[in-house]
């Protein structure tokens, strides 16, 4: 079975975010006065095969912890779909 | 398909069919399409090439290859080459500039040498325009992205304003690399029964007809049909370059090419026409990024960070175990052949047949008609005495040192890696830069120049005083020039005013090689760059490239001494016309500039070299952008020494001070060293203008500068 | 003992530090491809140089972090070996879990290529005997992520720790967060581990290693780490 | 009223996702062979003050266009909450 995961990866709570500042602060000056706060974060889509579902659910999280996010400053919410 | 709408004339057509005995079918047409286009076959400018001087002792591989190399001592040659990427840094300008780095540096490493050092030239339009500051982040994030992830530092480069610039800004970039002049890399090496192998990325999308697209002027409709973006891949080009020099150092390869625009059919057909052989290639053998490419499309693809390399036979295995090493795509996508066909195939059969010469060698020449303009002589005129110069000294120079083109240019050199490597001597902000060859001990010299603004008001002369100018940084760091390269960046040659200006320059840059030897060994063409009736001004882009032996030590500017004499050497005759004084602060651009000196150049070259050589002075810079003027304030703010100026001459200070063009320089020369000096300068014009002294630039009858000022002028504070 | 240099795919100043090691402080260097499992007999020093290790993608030295030398890396230093990670190296040591903390990207959002000015907090560390402490030292940074970033409680302890060796400064000799070119916390631009024996910084001291290039204060990195070789090799 | 929109930007089919390459070859070095296929875009999370919704989704639409996507090589896709 063919699974499509989609993790999203965003900075957490208390480390700078430096970028998403940067874009508040351009969205102001252009006269976008209304915007309150920008964050930024990445989204990483996964294509796999997996057994089950289950198993695909434990092979991204598996590589969450492995590679794609650093726990010391990132927090993710991973959602999966049969394709 | 209808061949206009592949870009050719109805007379190329003609000559196409003639040469067949046939119609081509689609994929052939598309790829007359590109291989003919202007960017690829320069129809336009290949008469106008042939003025330029390409041999001289130092040369060791000159035009016709991918870059020329110069000797640089020892059994070392300098690869190098400078190339445009302007239509895609108008269109996409992070990942255009981006690619145009990338390009360049392939082309170097196609001649089996280690890139070492890059320098960019950018043109932007009105440096206040939204559009600018957009196009030149992009463009500048883009040279920077690329360059300090593949680890090639740029050490220098140009950047140059006028509103002229603002639809079609220009990215030039240059490269140079360090070879082995035993194994030099050619593409006229490959025989019968070589394999042809693609090592790099998958193929794409990317960019098909990108070289057509580059080949006409910009306008709605053209931005309609313009090419899916390339994308830089720096990260891949830095495996690719290490793949390659391993595979060269283990003698894997017979010949190497990289592949920039067309693709598959342009590395492949101008290896096979240089080389006497033909080739048949398997389209289906082409890694693929995505499903259902169609023949054309894969044989005209620009994705980057591709190389195709000729192996013998026997040599394969250990060119895929190189590419698995590396992480790096690597197939066998065909073979070389006895005679000229260039045949490609697909899904079993033939998709493409045609004489490799014809593809690369075929297109007829196009003599554009040239009409003086009707303006010149308007444009030329320009009487000083008629002109009410401004008066305040100072204001000036403050003035111009925080204008567009000649202020701090840290904003954009501090987002280059300038340093990685471990040879730069001498990086971004200095007249010319330096970086040593750990090899031979030896100092690459390297220069970029052009002035637009003198080429507009007299091609002829400006093309003349761009290559000097390129030169005399050179000399006075003590370096004895090796060759040149040169990227033309024009606007459309089909109008016959623009193109007399483009021949008039290049006779102006051809004569000036000539008179000084010096040697001419890659180059560029880049023509169409105007849009909706704004043609950029003729921007022909130099670049000089010289060696400082080892043992010798540079003669750097930014090192004034308390108490050092200042001395002009060089003539008074410098020109008020297309001076950044004239552009800035009087608001115009009108008259002639300086003419052509050969015997003075050569005179200034003997002197310079011997000054740097003798150890006689404790700085010097030549006179370049702003004049006298500009280079005192550099020194000024280098050094943090200010100085006491006498100009004490029968010209206008302000033309003493703020005028351009022929050989000139502006040296400290401690007092104990006077006599040597100017025994050196003896028989040239030499004059004392002031002494190093205390914290402020006193310019006569004007209001000291502290150095405090001019810093804050130049950094535009 | 001699000294490893480990390249990964993207590495770029493998082969400057290669020649400051070996041409210029006479140190026998050899090169370790990422692949690898071990390291060299006899390897005193593994150094993890500057550069892009797989394009900067992801995360800065995530990826690296991951290689296949990498456990050896880590037995090494569990056994008191000298590691040193410079600038992409840092960021591998700290992706390695080596070092703590993470580079985030400079306040700027730019690349930054410049001189620095560095107060060495530091001389009891086999990188650092040669220097005196609180000298000021010029090395160039050359980095798009250089913040050295850690949560406040663990800032803290790093810096009662004494893990702090580098501090971007003035020159004068004061030191600190306002003068961090990239915003770096603390104006952090190099720690050590506790045990001392690895070292991260972003600062290149490759490239100040000679008088020719414009600074030869990196000798200092050197010299230090010859001697501390030499002793063990006796 | 307040909202929060999740911009989610990827790169359009065909344009070379030099990253998610990267991370692609890496996974599968790492032992996750049964990855195939690996795209990384940006997530954009932006909390915004406006009168309605539509008036919310025309702004954060506008910003796109201005700032946050080009188009010549990205695409987008916008989520809107009211907060
Ligand atoms: N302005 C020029 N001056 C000298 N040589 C040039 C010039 N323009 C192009 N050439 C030479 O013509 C050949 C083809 O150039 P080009 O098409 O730019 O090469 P590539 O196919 O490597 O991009 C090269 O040898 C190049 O150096
Ligand atoms: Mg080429």
């Amino acid at each position: 079975m063919k699974f499509r995961a989609h993790v999203l990866v965003s900075l957490k709570e208390g480390v700078l975010d430096t970028q998403g500042k940067a874009v508040r602060v351009s969205l102001k000056n252009m006269g976008y006065g209304s915007v309150e706060e920008v964050r930024i974060g990445k989204s990483i889509m996964i294509s796999l095969e997996a057994t089950s579902r289950p198993k695909a659910e434990k092979q991204v999280e598996a590589m969450c912890d492995d590679l794609l996010v650093n726990p010391l400053i990132e927090t993710r919410s991973v959602t999966l779909e049969a394709i | 398909m209808d061949h206009r709408k592949a870009g050719l004339l109805d007379s190329e057509y003609e000559i196409i069919c003639r040469e067949l005995g046939r119609e081509p079918n689609e994929a052939e047409l598309r790829i007359f399409g590109v291989m003919w286009s202007e960017h690829c076959s320069y129809k336009s400018s290949k008469p106008l090439l042939g003025l330029f001087p390409k041999e001289g002792p130092a040369v060791l591989k000159g035009v016709g290859e991918n870059a020329g190399v110069v000797d640089a001592g020892d059994g070392w040659g300098l690869a190098f080459k400078v190339e445009s990427h302007n239509h895609p840094s108008a269109v996409e300008p992070y990942q255009g500039a981006a690619t145009g780095v990338g390009g360049i540096i392939r082309d170097i490493l196609a001649m089996g040498a280690r890139p070492m050092a890059s320098l960019d030239g950018l043109f932007f339009g009105n440096p206040d325009s939204r559009k600018t500051i957009f196009l030149s982040n992009g463009i500048v994030k883009g040279v920077g992205g690329y360059g300090n992830c593949v680890g090639v530092p740029t050490v220098g480069g140009k950047t140059f304003y006028d509103a002229r610039y603002e639809d079609n800004p220009l990215l030039n970039a240059f490269c140079m690399g360090l070879v082995n002049a035993e194994s030099i890399v050619s593409s006229q090496t490959a025989e019968p029964g070589n394999l042809v192998v693609l090592l790099g990325s998958k193929t794409g999308r990317d960019g098909i007809g990108g070289a057509a697209f580059a080949s006409v002027e910009l306008g709605e409709d053209t931005k309609a049909s313009r090419p899916q973006v390339q994308i830089g891949d720096p990260f891949v080009e830095k495996l690719l370059i290490e793949a390659c020099l391993e595979a060269l150092e283990n003698s894997l390869v017979t010949s190497m090419q990289d592949m920039g625009a067309a693709g598959i059919t342009s590395s492949a057909s101008e290896i096979a026409a240089k080389s006497g052989v033909g080739m048949i290639l398997d389209l289906d053998k082409v890694p693929l990024r995505e499903a259902d490419m169609s023949a054309w499309e894969i044989a005209l693809s620009e994705s980057q960070e591709r190389m195709l390399l000729i192996v013998l036979p026997e040599k394969l295995e250990l060119v895929l175990s190189l590419g698995e090493k590396w992480d790096l795509d690597c197939a066998v996508i065909g073979k070389t052949v006895e005679g000229d066909r260039f045949i490609l195939e697909k899904g079993g059969s033939v998709a493409v047949d045609l004489p490799a010469s014809l593809i690369g060698g075929g297109c007829p020449e196009i003599r554009w008609p040239a009409i003086t303009p009707a303006n010149l002589a308007n444009r030329q005129t320009f009487e000083l005495e008629n002109e009410i110069l401004p008066s305040d000294l100072a204001e000036s120079l403050l003035k111009l040192i925080g204008s567009p083109s000649l202020r701090e240019k840290t904003w954009i050199t501090r987002q280059y890696d300038s340093m990685v490597q471990v040879n730069t001597i001498q990086g971004p902000g200095a007249p010319l830069s330096l970086v040593r060859i750990k090899e031979n001990g030896n100092i690459a010299a390297i220069t970029m120049e052009a002035l637009p603004w003198a080429c507009q008001l007299d091609p002829f002369r400006g093309g003349y005083e761009t290559m000097a100018r390129s030169l005399r940084p050179l000399w006075v760091a003590g370096a004895r020039h090796l060759g040149m390269t040169n990227c033309l960046n024009f606007p459309s040659p089909e109008n016959p005013e623009q193109f007399w200006e483009f021949s008039e320059a290049v006779k102006g840059l051809a004569e000036c090689c000539v008179d000084l030897g010096c040697p001419v060994v890659s180059g560029n063409v880049s023509l169409y760059n105007e849009s909706a009736g704004l043609s950029i001004l003729p921007t022909p882009l130099v670049c000089s490239v010289g060696l400082i032996s080892s043992g010798e030590s540079p003669l750097l500017p930014g090192n004034w001494k308390e108490g050092d004499i200042l001395y002009l050497v060089g003539m008074d005759n410098a020109a008020i016309p297309a001076s950044h004084f004239q552009v800035t602060c009087m608001g115009m651009l009108k008259g002639l500039p300086v003419p052509p000196s050969p015997e003075m150049e050569r005179d200034f070259k003997e002197r310079a070299i011997l000054t740097a050589g003798k150890n006689v002075a404790d700085s010097a810079i030549p006179i370049l952008g702003g004049g006298l003027g500009i280079a005192l304030c550099k020194e000024a703010i280098s050094s943090g020494l200010g100085a006491e100026i006498q100009l004490g001459t029968p010209t206008l200070p302000a033309v003493s001070l703020f005028g351009e063009g022929g050989a000139r320089a502006l040296y400290a020369v401690p007092s104990v060293k006077a006599f040597e000096f100017l025994r050196i300068w003896k028989g040239f014009p030499v004059r004392q203008v002031g002494n190093v002294r205390g914290e402020s630039l006193r310019l006569p009858r004007s209001t000291p500068l502290p150095i405090e000022t001019l810093l804050k002028a130049w950094r535009g504070v | 003992m001699k000294a490893a240099v480990v390249i990964f795919p993207g590495s770029n100043c493998d082969r400057d530090v290669i020649h400051a090691l070996e041409a210029v402080s006479c140190i026998p260097t050899q090169a370790v491809w990422h692949k690898e499992t071990s390291l060299p007999q006899d390897t005193g020093l593994v150094v993890l140089p500057g550069g892009f290790s797989y394009g900067d993608y992801l995360r800065c030295g995530a990826m690296a972090a991951r290689s296949p030398i990498v456990p050896a890396v880590r037995e090494h230093a569990s056994r008191g070996g000298l590691v040193l990670g410079i600038c992409n190296g840092f960021q591998v040591l700290t992706e390695t879990g080596l070092l703590p903390g993470a580079l985030l990207a400079n306040i700027s959002l730019e690349f930054i290529c410049s001189n620095c000015l560095l107060k060495v907090e530091r001389t009891d560390t086999p990188f650092t005997s040669a220097f005196k402490k609180g000298q000021i030292v010029q090395f160039p940074i050359a980095h798009h992520e250089g913040l050295f970033f850690l949560p406040e409680n663990e800032l803290e302890e790093l810096e009662a720790n004494g893990q702090v060796v580098f501090r971007y400064a003035s020159a004068d000799g004061s030191a600190g967060q306002q003068y961090s070119p990239n915003g770096a916390l603390n104006g952090i631009a190099g720690i050590v581990n506790k045990g001392g024996n690895v070292l991260g910084l972003m600062p290149h001291p490759e490239r100040a290693s000679e008088r020719i290039l414009g600074s030869s204060d990196g000798l200092g990195i050197w010299n230090s780490i010859k001697e501390w070789l030499e002793g063990r090799s006796k």
